[in-house]
């Protein structure tokens, strides 16, 4: 169901052609990283720590040297050393020094399945030989897993020569790499008013993005000291930029093509094996490829961070939220970076409040550093949020979706961080979920299973970045616009971009031939990730048709002999505005185009796409003598601005909404004491399969974002916020008690019931 | 990896000889789901794997006057694709059809399963409460042993050295047999069993004659519950008796707590399966 | 006793996608390895390597596996069939049609095992439940769709 | 005039108000003002006479791009707050 609040009428927008790729996708054709064979091609592999917190005290590589078959072997010393701490404190990806030592560990390893050496050979089997015959001499230290255990006192010191930042100040041998922040009003005053005061704490542990294609990169490092490197990533220029970084060599020196990505959810913004198999290329003068496997993934590369977040509300007697206060505290594995300004930004943002204070702990712990997964840390801190705002609607007998319309955050409501809201579609969204078939539905709470049901709903927010984007158009002789463009397409977005380009130009979205092309063949194109691939890459695609359509006119002018001003476009022809003889569509200029071929481009820098709030619905069934869950009804309501390929928006809502009722009922690290990761495979990482879920209902509202022209907002990550509090308020509902950890498994449930009674 | 051999006889003797003649660095290829997971995990280091699916013993099934034997290599499809099979031991199909996915299924054996002898193997309660007899062959002949004395300790089992698992003989029950199969796992397939429960009852006029429960994932081996099946015989299905048969079963369970589950928990859902899969063997043999 | 270097190559031959073809495998490799590596055809894809995710499906003699857990050895005399053999020069397999049309891949890297685990259903039962068609793509993970869609996609193929 | 909020640490470190009233037809003009009122303020948040790394400046709420050349044209707030990456 699309509704459409933008009354606009498109003709290629809102249609849904099958997508570009999609041909080659399904028929085994596509070409991932992992496919990628190059003449003498030889394989890498890693050896990574075993330890989840150690010292390296000697790393002896001479019995691997002497394999036959091994051409190369590496080590940190191999990698331009990087001493550059201060700059550890940069939010934006980690200093070099950081980003280096992630690669490969330079003397001390911070997580198991941390990289300590790498060896290329003539095949996998024995490149993975060889590894075992590289010996570490490690001095194990005590290994912290949690933000409890890392911000105690005296905890181990995981990066002894880093300094946090908290709140501005400089603190030497801390886990916590940076505390900040945020305040608007009196919030101490506030809560002072306040008639009933909320607060719970929730617990989250660590999560996968489980993405199913492991990381790959291949790279051939030429005499030149030029390198090319192919690989799985959601940004190839970002690549290109951490592996200039990390190996100390220009931008230009490097050409990242990315290949098909098979899932990344935030997950394939970092490095890991890039460089790697660059420095490898260089030793052995021969391609390398290196490829993890599952375990690698689950250790070495994600996750989602776990932590602990609580938060307090204060209401008035009518129930007007009067104050707000949140403690985030995440991991940030390795290194720093656990998104905690991100966790502020969206912890109270469906709401309107007149006082916040917000503090958030950015918190190093043993484990991989943490990656962005979908919507970062906002699911962490919408579980608290949304859980007190439910234990406020039952302690108060407030309707839920009543309860978050009177508080709800517009036009103008001012956020915890600061600004004032442009539009937003988050009133919309409640209205549509109050007016779904689903939430109109009665709840039928004894079923014949015998099992208990329970209805719960939650609200959820993602601000949508936007960035740098390119795109290139040319015409060709057939009428036929080549788009190429620098987002890796995750999940459909060469058609929606391509149907952006097709609807100014007014031709059919099949007549758009989009490719992704590697970096050094288009401008730079930030990271397909916070949702800003459609909303950004599709407006340079906007922008650079409107161009075309310039170029079009000037040609035809030329090859008609009039004036430019009296010629006009639209839907694939063009008119003289005074002589109605001249006509020719775009395929007659496109052949035989005066002064060459007419080709444009375009690129933008855009500010966040406005935001995007979804609100779901999920009805639960729990099998009070097992503590089994299973989701049997679900409605994902969201807030897209426009919906480009209604398909590929209501996919979005659907993936993200099945993650996050993974994370929800059954996905973790389970951790051992010694902070090793013990269900590090698919069989005990449990993530949905088919039988899990059910048909997912998609309501696409669309409440146009100010910033584009077609009024597109970001639509991937939204949908994975509200899963999590919404199961976690249907358990509530079926069983009268509450669970503040995730994974709300079975034998948390039996134990919360138990408890009970 | 450790690099192996592969060899495929077509008879039991050729089979014995490749065996024995590597002992512990040889293994049997059944499905392959486990052995080949297990040996790339560098459990273990094999030089050779012996595919066993070229003896036709190993994947014929045989019904004879008083046992149905099937191949220990017969793959799950093969039994409840059968349709006798499924009329005739439901609890056997209960597992069959549930190992793994369809693709598991295509390869997988209950054979295999059996010698991988994992704690929480789906396969060996249900042959355990169907009182099924391992046919084994090695270099000093065959014998037989029953399922419920073939494994020693997780991924442990009795076969000597050149020995292999030919067989699994079912004997034939009355009409007044049933049994059912039941595990928990959170998801709702492609898991490993938290905890499990095989039943099989017999009845005689309204009374239960025979019974066994054998419970799986809480100790270091599928458990046949001898004591608690023993509580209900000579005595009526009643809910009363199912149940103290199911707290019986629940305090013999002696689990762990890990990752896929804990101990309280475990314990729980022994008493909760035991119950079902008693009540649904009996509504079985109604049926 | 150590096997290495003792370890020979096995001569087997194999019918892939229709053609019989003779191919020089390592006893030890995998079918998924021997068919990207050795036969040379990547849509068969690698996502966990320990049967947990399907993406590596293919059929034998018609029955579907996960090519991880099957070695390369193993199918002398099979015939195989993987993603690559599902469209003919008539056109896509109405399968392959279904997911594009119903949007059923995002990433598109579990596409392949999907598709091969679909058609064996459909192959043997055209007009499976979604209770039915759920259960068959039990084994076959999927990240990004939530599966909504490649249910919907199968449902349509059958129609 | 223009209000303008600093971030917290900023505002602890210099001992600034919650809320401040400045002046600038550009970005660059403002935080001159800026920095007249509150000497360090510069510093903190320019490096290299571009906004330092991991520093925005939400105007309206908008955040811009353009950094120190931003006009400042009918403008009634401006947030300096940390830059945030997405997924």
């Amino acid at each position: 169901m699309v509704l459409d609040v933008n009354k606009k009428k498109y003709k290629v927008i809102g249609t849904r052609p099958i997508r570009h790729d999609g041909y080659d996708k399904v028929t085994g054709r596509a070409q991932y990283g992992a496919d990628l064979k190059l003449p003498g091609m030889l394989i890498g592999a890693v050896l990574r720590s075993p330890h989840a917190h150690a010292r390296i005290k000697n790393l002896d590589t001479t019995d691997a040297e002497k394999m036959d078959g091994v051409f190369a072997v590496m080590t940190a010393k191999d990698l331009p050393r990087l001493t550059d701490a201060e700059r550890g404190n940069s939010e934006e990806s980690g200093s070099e020094k950081h980003l280096s030592e992630n690669v490969m560990a330079f003397d001390k390893v911070l997580y198991k399945g941390h990289v300590v050496a790498a060896v290329a050979a003539k095949d996998q089997n024995t490149a993975l030989e060889a590894v075992k015959k590289i010996k570490v001499e490690y001095q194990i230290l005590k290994s912290v897993t949690n933000v409890d255990q890392a911000m105690a006192p005296g905890a181990p010191i995981l990066l002894e020569d880093f300094s946090g930042d908290h709140l501005g100040k400089k603190v030497r041998k801390t886990n916590i790499a940076a505390h900040v922040r945020h305040n608007v009003g009196d919030v101490d005053a506030a809560f002072k008013k306040a008639e009933l005061i909320i607060e719970k704490e929730v617990n989250m542990q660590t999560v996968h993005q489980g993405y199913i294609e492991p990381h790959n990169a291949t790279a051939v490092w030429d005499e030149e000291d030029r390198i090319k490197v192919w690989t799985s990533t959601q940004g190839a220029f970002d690549v290109r930029d951490s592996v200039s970084k990390v190996l100390g060599l220009g931008v230009s020196r490097i050409r990242v093509t990315p290949m098909e990505i098979g899932g990344g959810f935030g997950g394939k913004i970092p490095i890991y094996l890039e460089p790697i198999a660059a420095v490898l290329s260089k030793k052995s003068r021969r391609p390398v490829k290196a490829m993890m496997n599952r375990t690698d993934v689950f250790d070495a590369t994600g996750p989602g961070p776990g932590g602990k977040v609580k938060v307090k509300i204060g209401i008035d007697s009518k129930g007007k939220m009067l104050a707000a206060y949140a403690d985030i505290r995440l991991e940030a594995g390795g290194y720093p970076e656990a998104f905690i300004e991100a966790a502020a930004k969206c912890v109270f943002s469906c709401y309107e409040i007149p006082s916040m204070r917000i503090d958030a702990y950015d918190v190093l712990v043993n484990k991989a550093s943490s990656a962005p997964y979908r919507a970062p840390a906002s699911p962490q801190v919408a579980f608290a949020t949304e859980t007190v705002v439910d234990e406020i609607c039952l302690q108060k007998k407030f309707d839920p979706i009543d309860f978050r319309l009177m508080n709800v955050a517009t036009k103008g409501t001012r956020t915890a961080l600061g600004p004032k809201y442009r539009t937003i579609g988050l009133q919309e969204c409640l209205e549509a979920a109050k007016n779904s078939d689903q939430w109109k539905s009665r709840l039928d709470s004894k079923p014949s299973s015998g099992k208990k049901r329970g209805r719960g709903i939650a609200s959820g927010y993602w601000f949508n970045i936007g960035f740098k984007s390119s795109v290139n158009l040319a015409l060709n002789s057939d009428g036929i616009v080549s788009l190429t463009e620098g987002s890796t397409d995750i999940g459909g977005t060469r058609a929606s971009i391509a149907m952006q380009a097709a609807e100014v130009l007014g031709i059919p979205a099949e007549n758009i031939r989009p490719t992704v092309v590697d970096t050094d063949s288009i401008g730079h194109t930030d990271v397909t990730g916070g949702s800003r691939t459609t909303y950004a890459t599709g407006y340079a695609a906007y922008k650079a048709a409107y161009k075309l359509i310039d170029e079009i006119i000037e040609k035809a002018a030329l090859k008609w002999d009039i004036n430019k001003n009296d010629v006009e476009y639209s839907d694939g022809v063009i008119k003289s505005k005074t002589d109605s003889a001249l006509t020719m569509t775009i395929q007659e200029i496109a052949s035989d185009s005066p002064g060459g071929p007419i080709v444009s481009s375009a690129s933008v820098d855009l500010e966040e796409a406005g935001g995007g709030f979804a609100v779901h619905i999920v009805d639960l069934e729990i099998d009070e003598e097992t503590g089994k869950t299973d989701v049997v009804n679900y409605t994902a309501i969201q807030d897209v601005g426009k919906a480009i390929h209604p398909s590929y928006v209501e996919g979005q809502m659907q993936g993200g909404a099945a993650q996050g009722i993974g994370w929800a009922l059954n996905e973790e690290y389970f951790m051992s004491d010694d902070g090793v990761m013990l269900n590090s495979s698919y069989l005990d990482y449990r993530m949905p399969i088919s039988l899990d879920l059910p048909m997912i209902n998609t309501i696409i509202v669309e409440v146009p974002s100010e910033e584009h022209p077609f009024g597109v907002r970001g639509v991937g990550e939204p949908p994975i916020v509200p899963p999590i509090p919404a199961i976690g308020n249907a358990i509530t509902n079926a069983l009268g008690l509450r669970l503040l950890s995730t994974p709300m498994k079975p034998s948390r449930i039996i134990e919360a019931l138990k408890k009970e009674n | 990896m450790h690099q192996f051999n592969y060899y495929a006889p077509e008879t039991i003797k050729d089979a014995i000889s490749v065996l024995d003649k590597h002992g512990d660095r040889a293994r049997c290829l059944a499905g392959g789901t486990d052995v080949l997971v297990q040996v790339r995990g560098e459990r273990f280091e094999l030089d050779a794997l012996v595919d066993v699916k070229n003896i036709p013993e190993l994947t014929q099934s045989v019904w004879t006057d008083t046992h149905f034997i099937f191949g220990a290599a017969a793959p799950c499809y093969q039994l409840y694709e059968d349709s006798k099979v499924c009329a005739t031991f439901p609890g056997i199909i209960d597992a069959a059809s549930l190992i793994g996915g369809i693709q598991i299924q295509s390869r997988a054996s209950l054979g295999g399963n059996l010698c991988n002898a994992s704690p929480s193997a789906d396969g060996i309660c249900p042959l355990i409460v169907h009182n099924t007899i391992c046919e084994i062959a090695g270099p000093k002949g065959t014998r037989e042993i029953l399922v419920e004395d073939f494994c020693k300790g997780p991924g442990k089992n009795v076969l000597e050295k050149g020995e292999f698992l030919i067989s699994l003989k079912i004997p034939l029950k009355s009409s007044n047999f049933s049994a059912s199969y039941e595990r928990f796992i959170p998801r709702n397939e492609m898991d490993i069993a938290v905890a499990a429960v095989a039943s099989s009852v017999e009845m005689d006029q309204g009374i239960i004659s025979k019974c066994r429960v054998a419970l799986a994932a809480v100790g270091p081996i599928p458990i046949y519950a001898k004591e608690a099946s023993n509580i209900i015989i000579g005595k009526e299905p009643s809910e009363q008796n199912i149940k103290l048969v199911a707290q019986k079963a629940q305090e013999i369970a002696s689990p762990i707590s890990d990752m896929r589950g804990t101990i309280d928990h475990r314990k729980d859902l022994i008493e909760v399966l035991t119950r079902r899969t008693m009540n649904k063997a009996i509504e079985r043999i109604g049926a | 006793m150590n096997n290495q270097g003792k370890v020979k190559k096995v001569a087997i031959s194999t019918t892939i996608n229709g053609e019989e073809m003779e191919i020089l495998v390592d006893p030890y490799i995998s079918l998924l390895e021997t068919l990207r590596e050795i036969v040379g055809i990547t849509g068969t894809k690698e996502g966990c390597n320990d049967g947990n995710c399907g993406a590596c499906t293919v059929s034998i003699d018609g029955r579907i596996v996960d090519s991880c857990l099957v070695l390369g050895v193993e199918v002398e005399g099979k015939k195989i069939e993987t993603v690559e053999g599902m469209a003919t020069s008539e056109g896509l397999h109405p399968l392959q049609q279904a997911f594009l049309e119903e949007a059923a891949l995002q990433c598109g890297i579990c596409t392949p095992g999907f598709l091969v685990s679909a058609k064996a259903l459909l192959d043997n039962e055209p007009k499976p439940s979604e209770e039915r068609i759920r259960h068959w793509l039990a084994g076959n993970l999927c990240r990004c769709t939530g599966y909504d869609k490649i249910v919907k996609a199968v449902k349509k193929a059958s129609n | 005039m223009i209000k303008v909020f600093l971030p917290y640490k900023i505002r602890e470190i210099l001992d600034v108000p919650v809320e401040i009233e400045a002046e600038g037809t550009n970005l660059r003009g403002l935080i001159d003002y800026l920095e007249n009122m509150y000497p360090g303020v510069k510093n903190q948040l320019v490096e290299d006479d571009k906004l330092r790394p991991g520093m925005s400046a939400v105007i309206d709420g908008r955040t811009t791009r353009l950094g120190l050349i931003q006009k400042l044209e009918n403008v009634s707030e401006i947030h300096f707050l940390p830059a945030i990456a997405g997924g």
